[in-house]
This record gives structure tokens, C-alpha cells and sequence, in this order.
């Protein structure tokens, strides 16, 4: 059971900010294919994974990185603060 | 070292008197504020929304960086997250050296770090309706000059 | 914009408030500010001469040439004179901007300028006696980053 | 007849800030050669001009510079503000 979050229009897109899911991923990427197996919502949200970055327990990752261990996935756009 | 998270309003020139207080001892200081700037008059106001948990642990992490990386003596980060409207300052960044060049780069390396390394989204409400802010290309590529 | 040659003490965190409210619709404001530091505590006191006259004449110039050069809504410059004590702000400049990258170069550029080119001479009074502060030849090279 | 100011510890060497001088010169160079002729202190001040800076009413100018129409003309080591 891993926590995925989800920021700015990707959360807009998937409609929840947050949600408990049972993975058998073992990477970020079979986590992705895994999420858009579900709901048409997550084919669009997740159309261009280029597009888009993603952290594992808070730290920033690349979408090929495992999965073992985490707890904390989080989906979001190009960062924009400053 | 001080990081702050915050949805309250601040004043850059209080926060610089209170760093330059703080750090004694030192010949340079720099500080950059980022100020909600409406282009065009029809900006009614900027929204921030930022990964709680995360972004405490990356500014923190960056501010250390930036301290080890130029040697400085003193940084300030002040971010704020929530609804912001237009002349109101974002974020400021202050650090403190030895010498001029420390500083004027320390404030410039965390500045790049905040603009894409920072789990910070904007999205900008206008009469019109509401747009999340483009990430700048040219944002992603000055880290590169860092490495 | 605003050149202030002045003897008396000022604190460059009102200073930057006063900057800040005058320059209204800008994005990014960056500041520096140069501080009396006392490398070996032997530093009694820093001795600022100028040539009144070409001085302001010098400071009012290169403002104008910052403004011109980086397309800046706003620069500060205030330089101290006369006998200064360790910790005090010897000088600062600020410079606003739309965005950040010409608020940065303004303020480094107006710092090379004031480094070698604007008339002031320091002199470091200690315990056992008084020197004039050497020319950097770091300095002098700087100013060719902006030809 | 023009005004010569000096500076920092030129003007130390020299012993006063300012002085009128009636010159002959047609440039800087030559000026420095009038002044190194009168006494040793300004032989001294005036060993190496590389090391000094001119400035001719109040703009900052090159040694080879010439003084036609010049007022005032100063000088000093190389600045140090900032």
C-alpha cells in the first residue's frame, strides 16, 4: 500500500489530491501503466509522463526508479515557485 | 539559517534588517524579493500551492547546499504559499559572505533552485477564469550553470 | 532612482521597505549591501575619502547607465564617507526590475562600477597604524564582463 | 592656470589636497613632467603612473589625455569604494 499525491492541474485532472493504492509495481513507470489501466481520468492526467515530475517520500525521482520501500509517491507539473 | 514556510504577508526590508542583525561578522549581503506583478491589469490574484512536508525538507536541503557550495555565513528563505495579490512579495532570499561574490551567487543559486526544484505550483486568477503558470524552459536550464 | 552620498549611518533593511514601496508593478528586487568587517579584530576604524563633486556626478552616471543597460524600473545607490566602524554598512545599492535576471546584473554592475570607478579611497586605521586599502586587480578585470 | 587635486595617499605624499598651478602642458604627461621638475616630493608621488588615476573635470581620462579647456584635473590612486 503505497500514498499517492497528486498537485496543481494533475490533481485538477484526477479530481483528489490523495488516495491509498495496493501496487504490484515495481517501478514509478508500472506505476503509471498500472493507474491508467484504471479510469479514463488518469489516461488524460497521465498522457505525457515527460511532461511531468515525480518524488518518492518527498525526494524528486526519475520515472524509471523503483518502488520498493516507499510510501509516499507524488505526481505533479514542472515546479514553479520563486 | 532561516527557512520559513508561510501563508502570512512579510515585509523583505524588516526580514533584511533582522538578517543583517543576525549575522555578524560578515562584508556582503545580497537579497532577492519576487513581487506578484500584474502585466497586463487584469490579474486579480496569484495562487501558491506547494507540497507540505516536502518543501520544508527541500529548502531546508538547498539552504544548506547553498551555505556549503559558497561558503556563506548567513541565509535567509521566506516563501509563502496560499492566495496573493498583485504587489505583494512572494518570496525573498537573503545571503550573507565574506565577500561580494558569495553572496551575489548564493542568492543566485537558491533563486534557481526555487524557480524548479521547489514544490511550488502558481496559478494566476483572472476576471476571465484561472491558468496554472508554464514552467520556463530557460528556468530548468540554469541549473545547469550550478554543476 | 535615487543617489544618496551621505556620512551618516543608515540601515539597509528601511532602506530597501523605502525602495520597495517607491517602485511599484516590478517582479524582482535584489539588494547588496557592503559591510565594515574586521578580519583579525584589530579594526578600529574605515576611513572613506571621495572627490566631492565628480563623486555624485559618477554615482547619478552609472545609475543612469544601469537603468539603460538592463531595463531597469528602479536603482539605489547610497555610499558612505568618512570614518566608519567595524559592522556598519559602508554602502548599498538596489535595483528592480520586471524580472529577475536584469535585477541581478544591474546590481552586480552597479557594484563592479562602484568598485573601481567611482571615486573612494579606503583606509583601514588599526592599533599600529593606518593603510590605504589596495586595489583589487580582480575588481578592475570585473568590468570587463560588461563591454 | 589650472586646479590639481590629490588624493588618498597621493595627497599624503604631496602634503596638501589641492593647489593653482600655471602650466605650459599640453597633456597629462606633460603636466607630470612640469610637477616632477619642481620638487622631490612630487618625484616621488609621480614615480610610477601606472599605478595612479587622472581625472580632468571630473571625468575619469587617460594619461596621453590633453588638457585644452581643462579646469581641474585630479589625481589619485586606483579607487577603492564599494
Amino acid at each position: 500500500m503505497i500514498e499517492i499525491l497528486y498537485f496543481a492541474w494533475l490533481r485538477e485532472r484526477i479530481g483528489i489530491p490523495r488516495e491509498t493504492w495496493t501496487t504490484e509495481a515495481k517501478t514509478v513507470n508500472d506505476l503509471v501503466d498500472e493507474l491508467r489501466a484504471r479510469e479514463e481520468r488518469y489516461v488524460m492526467a497521465f498522457e505525457d509522463t515527460t511532461s511531468l515530475r515525480v518524488a518518492l517520500d518527498q525526494e524528486l525521482a526519475e520515472f524509471d526508479a523503483p518502488l520498493e520501500g516507499v510510501r509516499e509517491v507524488a505526481f505533479f507539473p514542472p515546479m514553479t515557485g520563486g | 539559517m532561516r527557512v520559513s514556510l508561510q501563508s502570512e504577508p512579510f515585509d523583505p526590508g524588516t526580514e533584511l534588517t533582522a538578517f543583517s542583525t543576525a549575522t555578524q561578522g560578515v562584508g556582503a549581503i545580497v537579497s532577492f524579493s519576487g513581487i506578484v506583478r500584474d502585466t497586463d491589469g487584469t490579474l486579480e490574484a496569484m495562487e501558491i500551492e506547494h507540497y507540505p512536508g516536502m518543501t520544508e525538507r527541500a529548502l531546508q536541503s538547498h539552504a544548506q547546499k547553498a551555505v556549503q557550495k559558497f561558503g556563506l555565513s548567513g541565509v535567509l528563505i521566506i516563501h509563502r504559499y496560499g492566495r496573493l495579490t498583485p504587489g505583494e512579495p512572494i518570496m525573498m532570499v537573503a545571503t550573507s559572505a565574506p565577500h561580494r561574490q558569495a553572496a551575489f551567487e548564493g542568492a543566485d543559486f537558491l533563486m534557481d533552485f526555487l524557480k524548479s526544484r521547489a514544490p511550488f505550483w502558481k496559478k494566476e486568477h483572472r476576471a476571465d477564469g484561472a491558468d496554472w503558470v508554464d514552467a520556463k524552459t530557460t528556468d530548468e536550464a540554469a541549473l545547469d550553470r550550478w554543476t
